[in-house]
């Protein structure tokens, strides 16, 4: 059933993903990439890490793709029908480029173990889910063990927004 | 007492799904009509009365009129999303009730179900993530529109959401740390067992939650994306028949979810008062609470303690509803620039400040070994309301919410000039 | 209660829970005043100081007006600067107390917390309480106490008093650090902070540049001893693992005797030893020191820290006796050292350069002591010389003082502290030449003042040393034990030399400024004559058992003991041990025979004969004022140029490392590195002209290269 | 299902590396960039499985960093599109030597 359900989610992603490149308006692509988000979301759920997909939901679908439709519509580009793809060669040389990305991940996953099923870190990630509830368990490595990380994390947010602010600010004149 | 296994939980889950979405359905069509008729009342005329005794068939009536109605779509829109987004909208506002317990667990032969859809370990972070997934189909539908005032409109309903989706997320989060886990169940549970609603000890956490809400359902005083007066009707200005019903239903179901989210969080959720009939899942076994030794006592469900329960749950959500619908008919609508800046300079500021407070009470007291319990509960009670008395004080004072003009430090002169009825009387 | 008296055994680290048990009593306040003392005011000195720093700067005095008038920022230092000392001594003195009544075999370590944890290594901020320890806090804060008494007359009319003050609290902190501390790292932290403030206080009138100088050169003379002391704390840390006094002293019985190990432990401390307490070769920086104000040369340069070498041999003692090359060493550069400097001072005519040499002569001696294993006698040496040895300096600063007034008030530029122009002052200072005569007296070995005591105890255990049934240089002891003797005769003449040409005879100031002479006030004579009962009676603490019932001590009339002797047993007991096992018993007569009391006797004797024959002579001498002075010649002008040992080191180690550094820094760095430097930019900023080419602006390109590197990488972690 | 998770994360990788290659369309771009940021969060949260819950906190951090870049580059853009009146990254080439 869990191993069904993943190969939905993962086909709604990759198939999102595809329409996310190719869309004609950039709404569009921003919709794919809503659905993929949403369906990595849900992959998320199968691999026990229901706080991620929370997260992968309010912040990534509800905050960051909305930032992306805000300034979409903001700069009035979505009513262009026009495809903006690199044509030609360019194009054949990327994809030869994409294609032999593809093969050589293939190659190296081929070449890895195979772990059925799920693996030790599971168990650990179950018990800890039981103990302190699903936020509790990601909550408290991330406010011991890595609390420096976090905190660090937290002036990289508050650099990008003052610099979001100078950037996009108008200067007085105009 | 063994909570319902097997076959039967599939069972009890699909009558459960069936019948809360029907319930919420149909309280959505009567909240219309309710809307209207209290609406009448405050303005002390009679309303719909004509359709049914006390015009209660109205609301199908008016189903009927808007699946009848004919489709229409501008020749300039994106088809594709002017479709889509009332779905957008319908969905999140339908299925966010999932999560919320509406009564105590029912016993049944089988074993015992809890009375909510879906008890989510992740909680009200899914009830966040589809309330923050509801702004698409308000900015899809006022774009695809390709109407300047739809258009304006949804942009103006994505900026509040957004907006005011940071203060509600921050103001629930005293609420979190209260509970100390983010299901509605424990935190149902947990204001049992202090003894107190979460409204009082976190008296302004409450207060922000509602205005938040109010904005997040784009509801009066903060109904910047409809704005009839200046937007025609906003976003849906192009919609018409069941796409606009979309709508329509959504905001209502919106207002329903959160009234319902709102009791849950701070009244309580289906407890009643001064009973003692809590029941909670602790380590496999329905407890009630616990005894002074620490072993668990037993919890007694019973099939009249659910019905019981509903009922009180009932009249929370109810409760909240009416407020929704008096204030609509009570205060004016906020200016734009007026609503985001008590979004940004006021609501976030006061629910960051708040957090750091109540998160500060609540070490002083662990550390101090008060007891989880009510004394606990007043200790908070009296920060609270310190806290709230001087958000109260000191909010606006004629910075936030006032004119424009006065706001750049111009002079504002009233004229008198004789009025028409001055004359008329002279 | 058992688990409760050990937890709390476990946690104080003072035995608190015995009965009977020695209790410290705020000992970490001891340390803390003088520290408070500094900040408070520094504090003062930097709300008034950056006028009074200007007018310095501007090579002029700033005029601080009428006494009564001076602001509160001059004044307030007048009480905090001797309080801060008072109440640590106080302190001293009642955990002194404490201690007299337990016998205290292991010493007390309390500890505050730990100051630096790097692996296995680790050092606390922890104070150690014992007998050696208590003795060297006694002297740094009662002689201190009296100094800073002493300081409020003499610095009084100074623009940077508060500063003054300042540094000198700041010297008290630190010298407390380096006796109490319970660790070398800690001894070292107080051994640079010392330092620190002798530089500061030596340059203490930096606008003139002549001080500066003599400030900084204490500065980098000690440098070398530092260097010292640092390597033998390495060599201590690659032995021990530690560098705690206790755990260390623990481990020396796993040393071998007379190793190369501990032999270069011990060498590598004398090092240090000697750079902090100025002996050959790196004493020089000591005579220059008295460019300072004058209490400054009696607390830093006479009493105090100048001792710290004597100290650190002392505590270190179990290194020393298991190093029979070390012990000779020192004892050895001690008294060449002593006869050494008291050769020069012979002819010095600045009264503060002739006890600038007596104190380097003295150290010499506290070398000898504690470099003959006789630790006790070092330390008691250490102990009267602060006594007489501070008053000499409090006495000289006295007459400076007076001196300088006179020249004051005649705007004379005559140098307030050449002798050739003072003479006579007996007349106008009664007490200090009084005191100063006990000073003389006792300093000279005249029975039955401290000085007598500590030095006979010192030249006769040298002899006895030499004799020890199987002593590893016997003949080299009894060399010392006769320069030792020399020297002292030496010391008694010089001295004698000085007070003649101070005090006696007619003046020689000037007729005018002779007037102006006076006593010094009350402040100031005050700790002086403190001082000289000190050093009377301060020698009788620790008088041997043969000494006290002979003649000398009236056949046991006398209040004398050995006690200080007994008292410090516990801390020198293990290296009399190791002494005993390896030497044998010392000898119980001088290499040409005779006993103690004999040579006791015959000591003190000769050194009366000689400060009688002294006075003669020197008062025989015509004496002219430094003007009209003419230039030494012969034997006394090398004298007189200190055995041109400056302008050897001039020569020999100075320019040639001067010259090397501007070899270093005009070739090496001027033109081969910053070349090199400047190749690099250049290459790079071709490089980068032509690999610019590859800019084409367009973004897809940049990420099609990026993308072609990351497959490269990704193929090669492949295959 | 941590072997089915790889093969999904590098697919998703290799589709957003392809449309950053041959969109033009600076906002699709960057889309695709956030692709392949979701792409190495799949496989962080597959590893997760395999070896404890920092995989899940790396997961965390990226997205931060996401919510960072994305502020500042939407911000980058507007300003580009002040000037250019177009978000065509073909008619960005200052950068040209």
């Amino acid at each position: 059933m869990t191993v069904f359900l993943f190969y939905v989610f993962a086909g709604i992603a990759i198939g999102a993903s595809i329409g996310v490149v190719i869309a004609r308006s950039p709404v569009g692509s921003l919709l794919f990439m809503v659905t993929a988000l949403a369906a990595i979301a849900g992959t998320f759920v199968l691999m026990e890490a229901h706080f991620l997909a929370a997260v992968q939901i309010i912040v990534y679908a509800g905050a960051i793709m909305v930032l992306f439709l805000f300034v979409i519509m903001l700069l009035n580009l979505g009513h262009e029908a026009q495809r903006d793809l690199k044509g030609g060669a360019f194009a054949v040389v990327s994809a030869g480029l994409a294609g032999a990305m593809a093969g050589l991940l293939a190659l190296q996953l081929r070449g890895s173990e195979v772990v059925a099923g799920s693996g030790a870190g599971a168990e650990a990630i179950a018990a800890a889910n039981a103990e302190y509830g699903v936020v509790g368990a990601i909550a408290r490595p991330l406010y011991t063990t890595y609390v420096v990380p976090f905190e660090i994390t937290g002036i990289l947010l508050l650099v990008a927004i003052v610099g979001a602010v100078a950037l996009a600010k108008r200067g007085e004149q105009s | 007492m063994e909570p319902i296994s097997g076959i039967w939980a599939y069972v009890a889950m699909s009558l459960k799904a069936t019948g809360i979405f029907t319930v919420v359905i149909l309280v959505v069509a009567y909240t219309t009509l309710a809307e209207r008729r209290v609406s009448a009342w405050i303005q002390d005329r009679r309303g719909p009365n004509r359709v049914g005794p006390f015009g209660l068939l109205q609301p199908i009536a008016d189903g009927i009129k808007n699946i009848l109605k004919e489709e229409t779509l501008p020749a300039t829109a994106s088809r594709f999303f002017f479709v889509l987004a009332p779905i957008l909208v319908l969905v999140p506002s339908m299925v966010t009730f999932a999560v919320i317990p509406i009564a105590a667990p029912l016993p049944t032969p089988a074993g015992v179900v809890d009375m909510v859809i879906a008890d989510l370990p992740i909680g009200i972070l899914y009830v966040l993530a589809f309330s923050s997934l509801a702004v698409y189909g308000v900015v899809l539908g006022g774009w695809a529109s390709n109407n300047k005032y739809a258009f304006l409109g949804g942009m103006r309903a994505s900026a509040q959401m957004v907006s005011y989706e940071v203060a509600l997320g921050l103001s629930l989060i005293t609420v979190l740390m209260m509970a100390g886990n983010v299901t509605l169940t424990e935190i149902v549970w947990q204001q049992q067992q202090l003894g107190m609603w979460f409204a009082f000890p976190l008296s302004l956490a409450f207060i922000l939650f509602v205005i938040s809400a109010f904005a997040e359902t784009n509801r009066l005083p903060f109904d910047m994306a409809e704005a009839e007066s200046e937007l025609v009707t906003g976003y849906h200005t192009e919609y018409s028949a069941m796409k606009f019903s979309a709508f329509m239903i959504s905001e209502f179901g919106h207002m329903v979810t959160s009234s319902a989210l709102m009791a849950t969080l701070f009244l309580g959720g289906w407890d009643l008062p001064g009973t003692w009939d809590d029941a909670h899942w602790y380590q496999g076994q329905l407890i009630a609470g616990f005894a002074a030794d620490g072993s668990v006592i037993l919890a007694n469900p019973a099939w009249w303690k659910t019905l019981l329960t509903f009922a009180g749950f009932a009249a929370k959500t109810g409760f909240f509803l009416v407020v929704y619908i008096w204030v609509r008919w009570t205060l004016p609508r906020f200016r734009y620039d007026q609503v985001m800046s008590l979004g940004w300079k006021v609501m976030l500021p006061t629910a960051l400040a708040y957090v750091m407070l109540i998160a500060g009470t609540i070490l002083v007291l662990d550390e101090i070994g008060v007891p989880w319990g009510f004394g606990y509960g007043l200790a908070l009670t009296a920060v609270s309301g310190m806290a709230t008395f001087a958000f109260m004080f000191a909010l606006d004072r004629g910075r936030t919410i006032t004119g424009a003009a006065a706001q750049r430090g111009q002079r504002v002169e009233v004229k008198t000039t004789p009025t028409a009825t001055a004359r008329a009387g002279s | 209660m058992t688990a409760l008296l050990t937890a709390a055994l476990a946690q104080g680290g003072s035995p608190a829970a015995e009965s009977g048990a020695f209790e410290p009593f705020l000992p970490g306040l001891i340390v803390l005043l003088p520290l408070l003392g500094f900040l408070a005011n520094g504090a003062l000195a930097l709300a008034h100081g950056r006028d009074s720093a200007n007018a310095v700067r501007a090579g002029g005095e700033l005029d601080l007006g009428e006494r009564g008038s001076r602001p509160l920022t001059h004044t307030l230092p007048s009480w905090i600067g001797p309080g801060v000392l008072g109440v640590a001594f106080v302190i001293t003195l009642v955990n002194f107390t404490r201690m007299l009544g337990v016998e205290l075999a292991e010493p007390v370590v309390v500890s505050y917390w730990t100051w630096m944890a790097t692996g296995t290594f680790t050092v606390d901020a922890a104070l150690q309480l014992d007998q050696l320890s208590f003795l060297m806090m006694m002297i740094v804060t009662g002689v201190g106490f009296l100094i800073h008494l002493f300081s409020v007359g003499y610095m009084q009319d100074d623009a940077g008093y508060p500063r003054y003050f300042a540094f000198l609290n700041l010297f008290v902190f630190f010298m407390l650090v380096l006796v109490m501390g319970a660790s070398y790292a800690l001894m070292f932290v107080g051994w640079e902070g010392v330092g620190l403030c002798s530089y500061l206080l030596i340059g203490f009138w930096f606008s003139d540049k002549e001080k500066a100088d003599a400030g900084k050169k204490a500065f980098i003379v000690n440098r070398i001893g530092d260097f010292g002391f640092l390597v033998a704390m390495f060599l201590l840390y690659t032995t021990f693992g530690t560098l705690d006094f206790v755990p260390v002293f623990d481990g020396t019985e796993t040393l071998v005797y007379g190793g190369g190990l501990v032999t270069a432990i011990t060498l590598f401390f004398f090092l240090g030893a000697a750079g902090k307490s100025a002996q050959i070769p790196l004493y020089v920086w000591l005579p220059d020191a008295m460019a300072g104000p004058t209490p400054v040369s009696a607390l830093i340069h006479a009493a105090t820290m100048v001792t710290a070498g004597v100290y650190l041999v002392a505590r270190s003692s179990v290194l020393f006796a298991l190093s029979p090359v070390g012990g000779a060493t020192v004892a050895g550069v001690g008294v060449l050292t002593a006869l050494f400097a008291a050769t020069i001072a012979l002819q010095q005519h600045d009264i503060k350069k002739v006890l600038a040499y007596s104190t380097v002569s003295q150290l010499g001696y506290m070398f000898v002591g504690v470099g003959v294993g006789a630790y006790a006698a070092g330390v008691f040496h250490l102990m009267t010389h602060a006594f007489f040895k501070a008053l000499l300096f409090l006495g000289s600063g006295a007459v400076i003082h007076s001196m300088h007034h006179a020249y004051h008030h005649t705007h004379s530029h005559e140098d307030a502290q050449d002798m050739r122009n003072m003479g006579g002052l007996k007349a106008h200072m009664p007490i200090t030449w009084i005191t100063m005569w006990i000073a003389t007296l006792a300093i000279a070995g005249i029975w039955p003042l401290a000085g007598f005591f500590s030095k006979d105890e010192i030249i006769w255990q040298a002899a006895a040393f030499g004799g020890a049934e199987t002593a590893p240089y016997p003949l080299l002891y009894s060399l010392y034990w006769a320069m030792a003797l020399v020297a002292a005769m030496l010391t008694a003449f010089y001295m004698t030399r000085m007070m003649v040409m101070t005090f006696h005879g007619a003046n020689r100031t000037g007729t005018e400024e002779a007037k102006h002479l006076h006593e010094a006030p009350a402040i100031m004579w005050v700790p002086l004559a403190v001082l000289a009962v000190g050093s009377v009676f301060g020698g009788w603490i620790n008088v041997p058992e043969a000494l006290r019932t002979s003649v000398l001590g009236f056949g046991g009339a006398l209040p004398m003991s050995e006690w200080l002797h007994h008292w410090l047993e516990p801390i020198t007991a293990r290296a009399h041990e190791v002494q005993l096992e390896h030497l044998g018993e010392v000898a119980h007569a001088a290499p040409i025979g005779g006993g103690e009391v004999a040579w006791a006797i015959i000591s003190t004797v000769a050194a009366l004969a000689v400060v009688v024959a002294a006075f003669r002579v020197v008062g025989a001498q015509k004496v002219v004022p430094a003007a009209q002075s003419p230039a030494p010649t012969g034997f006394a002008k090398v004298l007189y140029n200190k055995y041109y040992v400056d302008e050897h080191y001039d020569r020999f180690i100075v320019r040639p490392i001067l010259g090397a550094s501007r070899f270093c820094w005009k070739v090496i760095d001027a033109t081969i590195i910053d070349g090199t430097v400047n190749a690099v930019g250049w290459i790079a900023k071709g490089l980068g002209w032509g690999v610019s080419m590859f800019q084409t602006g367009s973004v897809n390109t940049y990420a099609f290269i990026l993308t072609l590197g990351v497959l490269v990488i990704l193929g090669v972690s492949i295959f | 299902m941590i072997n089915e998770a790889l093969v999904l994360s590098a697919i998703i990788f290799v589709i957003g590396t392809f449309g950053v290659l041959v969109r033009r369309n600076a906002i699709i771009m960057f889309l695709c960039i956030e692709l392949q940021l979701n792409a190495v969060n799949v496989a962080f949260v597959a590893f997760a499985n395999l070896y404890g819950i920092e995989g899940q906190i790396f997961v965390f951090f990226v997205m931060t960093v996401a919510a960072a870049e994305a502020a500042v580059g939407l911000a980058i853009i507007i300003s580009i599109f002040r000037h250019y009146e177009t978000v065509d990254v073909g008619s960005f080439n200052l950068l040209k030597w």
